[in-house]
């Protein structure tokens, strides 16, 4: 049986820094899998690989089958794979409901030969998806904040609206860089219940996270990745249980 | 009368320019300092047709339209190359070259001195030759163009491009593509600027290369700005003012000699006073 | 030899275009601002010289006025204008247009006092032509070397050796570091337009007084060497007096193959080529 | 709300132009010129020589009691300014003639001079489109074609010369004079060895100049509006072995003062200030009485002529009124006696050289 995403000896090398290092693993279709691993050891830069942001310099990725190599980021998303930054980049300008509507697929009079020969076509169906996006605000709960301009959203809200975006994408792999990082208390707890939600609800997860208390508990597998190779696959406990990996992963921050 | 009804005509003349700026400038981030180079080219060729075939009037408009929008692709397309002031300035080379050019392509644009005798527009067996007449076409022109800005701007493609304003890795990140838009949006900006162009030759029945230099498309970054970027009532409300003000400043009675010169320094202190106040335009959004 | 006086001609001229471009350089790498009054700058250098001069006070002194009142106006734009837009968070659009209003401002000040007649040093001196290499070069184009050389060296050693030019150039590589360490970039922005605007005057008098003053004249001027500055990669002085150089030794080679007419544009048709390929400049970090 | 309350500013200060009053027996001209920007240099010269003409005319009491006035507008040398502010003068202020000045400009108002009936008079640019352009565009220069054939006729014939070489301005002016004396040196049997532009404004001409001197021929025919004394230092400079030839634009008193100029020929469309005059001018503004000036102070003088002789015959001023007036009167004699068989002026047109800061004249062609 081939594997959910398939990821083969990737290579990445820039200037002089070896990003990543004939990395490969795999990951099983409706599970939590967090990537953990030291500051600079390559999280986002398998993201990128996977996602068509940067193209490896050798390896393979696959999906349910197909290859993604030399993908665009806009085909990968095509094929069902989407992922959020670190950084958010969401559109602060705009409100929550309309960064939402840009990730909705297949709009139409997103191009302007429908917007403006076939206007009403156009405004019915942005209806329609009006109301489509506020659902997906309701799972995430910002349904009362559909329509606050973004640059106003408090960073957990923020943080929510990401996922909301990608949802918005049709995806059923959501690739998220990490999603809790800033957050405490209740706005935590709320971001771990909606990814156990996600999961139950079908969608796979590869998760950048930093937090290990987050990893035992949401985590189905752990891959560690230690200076762009991957160490260690395994369960949680496993991992944490591992004197050597946690020597890499707290020894350089104490 | 014919001064207010010229003025109106040549206003909404650069309401359409302003949209075509507007749109590039204001909405995608695209910072064009080329814009005059694309209307002189519709203005150009709109000429030639009318005057060298027996091309009809809204066929040459169109043709006009046409031609702009695979040129205004060509020179927005470094945009995805170059970025930022980079790409300011390379616009701006490519002005100086439109204008080098027009100024010396004497077989197509009758150079320096200009073409004369560019017949007014016929349209259904009249022709509009008094400015009165031709302002029922400018209008009409001006009211296509501020229809197809506000469709767009209300339909996903307007949120499409502001979010690439904002981010054009997210953009990508979410399955859109970024040269689809860019393109999609320098082409209606090439439209807006192709048919104003075809429309202000027959206008005005004469064109030298002094009406699409880098000046003129200064005047219509000036022109976006002051009316208000990014918002469809500043595109039509910014040419409007800007055209009008010389002839407010000339109500100011200042000696002969130095009159004009007066003015234009009275005009540009008016610039400066309004940046510092009220730098999101007359009825604009925050750039 | 037509070459080779074509060549020469073309470095004299390069020599005045640098400083225009090392003086843009300094100051649109340390503020991003798009300074279009540059220009504006540079022709009141040439009328403030002028008139002291026509006032009775020897040439280097006049100079030493056109310096000071172009430095003393410099830091006054950034100062009361740009400064404060800034700080209302404008983007380079607004500032563009407002620095725009300031040239109409200044150039259109010329004219009325100066009127727009082009108006003429009339220094002997300047015209007497010594023979260089088979070329006759007056006066004013040999100093024009020699300042254009002096203003390179000038800058560099400023941007490299001395604290306010290594305080700018961090400015430059990062504001916002800048701002959040003890690098005051406001003051450094101010003391940059005063040298950039200082540094300007020099070929504000000096292309006048070969080629007498205009009001306007200083539009063309900048916009080619604004161009030097971007094909140069911004930031770079040298970048941006070799490429001031180079264009001006094309455009006047370029007469040896094609008609004059279209000389400018195939400079500037070679310089949107030349970004494409090379989209952050000669010399980008 | 606030947007029409906006507009409607605008809308009532539009209005307000209309309806500014005008004193009774003041007759109103107008004027569209390049007052600022780069073509200012030349606008500008031609602003003060309406305006001198006007001043004199109204210190000895205006024309039979009535006063003029001319009403400068700035077009910075555009046609769409220049169409606007055509419209904006003859329909608020009726003003039955307009001073022009730049072949674009003239040519973009022509076809409205035309439909309107109101005079435009062009007392500056020589480009031979002019001619032709409308009924109601009246030259009071000659263009430069008849100018150049006694240029061209003269070099070949009287000074032997048989290869020239052209510098021209890239503009209207100087596009249409190198075509001119192109045909006619040709038609006169010498050659034209090799041609180069400058941009209008930019007085740099020394690569285009190495280039011309290069190609070396036994003249150089200059066809530049403004900056010819940095143009006689710089051929000065390269040592040039031809003869340097030019037209009515080297009449300029910075250019006949340089020692550079020493030997220069030019032909000159014949205006002369009477003594005093050009002391006066200066006086007054602070600049030379130039070519320019004179050429707009002797159009001023035959516009303000048909005025007069309108007045006296009781007929309303008017633009068709104007027209005919010119025509019917035929021979001004201002500066310089003009002839109107045509809409376009003949003038008297002198040979001159260069010779000691001074222009002398060496032949002289009496019009046609």
């Amino acid at each position: 049986m081939t594997a959910y995403l398939q990821v083969t000896d990737l290579n990445k090398r820039f200037g002089g820094l070896q990003a990543l290092r004939d990395c490969s693993f795999t990951i099983a279709k409706g599970r939590i899998t967090c990537l953990v691993g030291p500051n600079g050891a390559g999280k986002t830069t398998i993201f990128n690989a996977i996602t068509g942001f940067l193209a490896p310099d050798t390896g393979h990725v696959a999906f349910q089958g197909t290859s993604l190599d030399g993908k665009t980021p806009q085909q990968v998303v095509r094929h069902g794979i989407a992922r959020t930054f670190q950084n958010l980049r969401l559109f602060a300008d705009l409100t929550a409901r309309e960064n939402v509507l840009a990730g909705m697929q297949d709009h139409v009079g997103e191009e302007p030969f429908a917007a403006i020969f076939r206007p009403i076509h156009t405004a019915r169906t942005l209806a329609a998806k009006r109301l489509a996006a506020l659902d997906v605000l309701a799972h995430v709960g910002l349904q009362d904040r559909a329509d606050t301009l973004v640059r106003n959203l408090s960073y957990g809200e923020q943080k929510l609206l990401c996922i909301a975006r990608i949802l918005a994408t049709g995806a059923d792999l959501l690739l998220l860089d990490e999603p809790t990082s800033g957050l405490s208390g209740a706005a935590l707890t709320e971001v771990m219940a909606l990814l156990r939600r996600l999961q139950s609800e079908g969608k796979t997860l590869l998760v950048v996270e930093h937090n290990t208390r987050v990893v035992q508990q949401i985590a189905d597998d752990v891959l560690f990745l230690h200076h762009g190779h991957l160490l260690a696959h395994g369960s949680p406990a496993e991992i944490i249980a591992d004197p050597k990996l946690a020597e890499i992963y707290f020894g350089g921050a104490l | 009368m014919d001064f207010l009804t010229t003025y109106i005509a040549l206003a909404e003349i650069y309401v359409l320019l302003g949209l075509s700026t507007n749109l590039l400038v204001g909405i995608v981030g695209i910072f064009s300092v080329s814009q005059a180079a694309v209307f002189g080219v519709g203005a150009y060729l709109t000429a030639f047709l009318l005057m060298h075939s027996s091309t009809p009037f809204p066929l040459a408009i169109l043709l006009s339209a046409a031609l702009c929008i695979l040129l205004n692709i060509i020179v927005t397309l470094p945009s995805l190359r170059v970025s930022g002031d980079y790409f300011v300035v390379t616009s701006f080379g490519i002005q100086l070259l439109a204008t080098a050019v027009f100024t010396n392509w004497t077989g197509g644009t009758g150079g320096a001195n200009g073409l004369p005798g560019v017949p007014a527009p016929i349209l259904f067996g009249h022709e509009f030759i008094e400015p009165t007449e031709f302002m029922l076409l400018s209008t009409i022109g001006m009211a296509l163009g501020c229809l197809c800005f506000w469709l767009i701007m209300r339909a996903p493609f307007g949120a499409l491009l502001r979010a690439i304003r904002e981010d054009e890795l997210a953009v990508a990140a979410l399955g859109k593509s970024v040269l689809r838009a860019k393109v999609s949006a320098a082409a209606l900006a090439g439209a807006f600027a192709g048919s104003a162009g075809g429309l202000y030759a027959t206008f005005l029945s004469f064109i030298d290369p002094s009406s699409f230099d880098l000046d003129a498309s200064i005047l219509l970054l000036t022109m976006v700005v002051v009316g208000g970027a990014r918002t469809l009532a500043g595109s039509v409300i910014g040419p409007f003012v800007l055209l009008a003000l010389p002839q407010i400043l000339a109500l100011i009675d200042i000696p002969t000699t130095i009159a004009a010169a007066a003015r234009q320094l009275i005009y540009g202190l008016l610039l400066i006073v309004f940046m510092l106040f009220r730098p999101q335009g007359l009825l604009g959004e925050k750039l | 030899m037509l070459w080779l006086n074509l060549l020469l001609n073309g470095i004299v001229w390069g020599c005045a275009l640098g400083m225009v471009a090392v003086s843009f350089s300094l100051i649109f790498a340390t503020t991003r601002f798009f300074h279009v009054a540059h220009a504006a700058v540079y022709g009141l250098g040439g009328y403030i010289t002028w008139s002291a001069l026509k006032h009775g006070l020897p040439e280097w002194a006049a100079l030493v006025v056109g310096v000071a009142v172009c430095a003393a106006v410099g830091a006054a734009i950034q100062k009361l204008l740009y400064e404060r837009l800034d700080r209302s968070g404008a983007t380079h659009l607004v500032i563009l247009i407002a620095s725009l209003g300031l040239s109409a401002v200044m150039q259109n000040g010329v004219a009325a006092i100066y009127t727009s007649n082009i108006l003429q040093f009339g220094l002997p001196w300047g015209n007497r032509t010594t023979t260089i290499g088979g070329a006759l070069l007056t006066n004013t184009q040999l100093l024009t070397v020699v300042f254009g050389l002096a203003s390179y060296a000038g800058a560099m050693w400023f941007a490299h050796r001395t604290v306010l030019g290594k305080r700018m150039r961090a400015v430059a590589s990062n504001p916002f570091l800048a701002e959040i360490t003890r690098l005051q970039p406001r003051q450094v922005h101010v003391a940059v337009m005063a040298i950039g605007s200082a540094m300007v005057c020099i070929p504000g008098v000096l292309v006048p007084l070969d080629l007498g003053l205009q009001p306007f004249g200083g539009v063309p001027i900048l916009l080619t060497a604004t161009i030097a500055v971007i094909a140069g990669g911004v930031g770079s002085i040298t970048g941006a007096f070799l490429l001031a150089v180079v264009i001006a030794v094309l455009q006047n080679l370029s007469l040896l193959i094609m008609p004059g007419e279209w000389s400018i544009g195939i400079t500037f048709g070679i310089f949107v080529i030349f970004m494409l390929f090379r989209p952050r400049g000669l010399f980008s970090s | 709300m606030r947007q029409l309350r906006r507009l409607a500013f605008f809308a009532a200060a539009l209005g307000a132009l209309a309806s500014l009053p005008a004193a009774a027996d003041t007759i109103k001209l107008g004027a569209v010129l390049p007052l600022t920007g780069p073509a200012a240099v030349v606008g500008t010269q031609e602003q003060r020589g309406i305006q001198y003409a006007v001043d004199e005319v109204n210190a000895k009491g205006g024309i039979a009691g009535h006063k003029i006035e001319v009403i400068f507008e700035d077009n910075q040398a555009k046609p769409d300014q220049s169409v606007l502010l055509f419209n904006k003068l003859v329909d608020l202020q009726k003003i039955p003639a307009i001073f022009t000045g730049y072949s674009g400009p003239s040519l973009a108002m022509a076809p409205l001079a035309t439909r309107k009936k109101t005079l435009l008079v062009n007392g500056g640019a020589q480009a031979d489109a002019l001619d032709k352009a409308s009924p109601y565009l009246i030259n009071t220069i000659p263009v430069l074609a008849g100018e150049l054939e006694v240029l061209a006729t003269y070099l070949f014939a009287d000074a032997g010369k048989k290869t020239a070489a052209i510098l021209f301005e890239n503009n209207a002016a100087g596009i249409a004079g190198r075509d001119d004396f192109l045909g006619s040196f040709e038609k006169a049997g010498g050659k034209i060895v090799a041609q180069e532009p400058v941009p209008f404004g930019d007085t740099n001409y020394r690569p285009a100049l190495l280039k011309l001197a290069a190609a070396a021929p036994e003249v150089l025919f200059v066809v530049i509006t403004s900056g010819t004394p940095q143009l006689a230092d710089q051929i000065r400079q390269i040592d040039a072995k031809f003869m340097v030839a030019g037209n009515t634009f080297f009449s300029d008193p910075e250019l006949i003062a340089n020692p550079n100029a020493e030997g220069f020929i030019h032909t000159q469309v014949l205006i002369n200030a009477p003594e005093g005059m050009a002391a006066a001018f200066k006086a007054k503004y602070g600049t030379e009485f130039d070519f320019f000036p004179k050429q707009y102070y002797n159009a001023a003088t035959v516009v303000m002529s048909c005025i007069e002789k309108l007045l006296k015959d009781g007929k309303p001023i008017t633009g068709e009124n104007l027209r005919a007036a010119l025509f019917e009167i035929k021979t001004f004699k201002g500066l310089t006696t003009t002839v109107f068989n045509t809409n376009t002026a003949a003038t008297q047109i002198n040979m001159n050289r260069i010779t000691a800061k001074a222009d002398t004249t060496i032949k002289v062609i009496p019009p046609k």
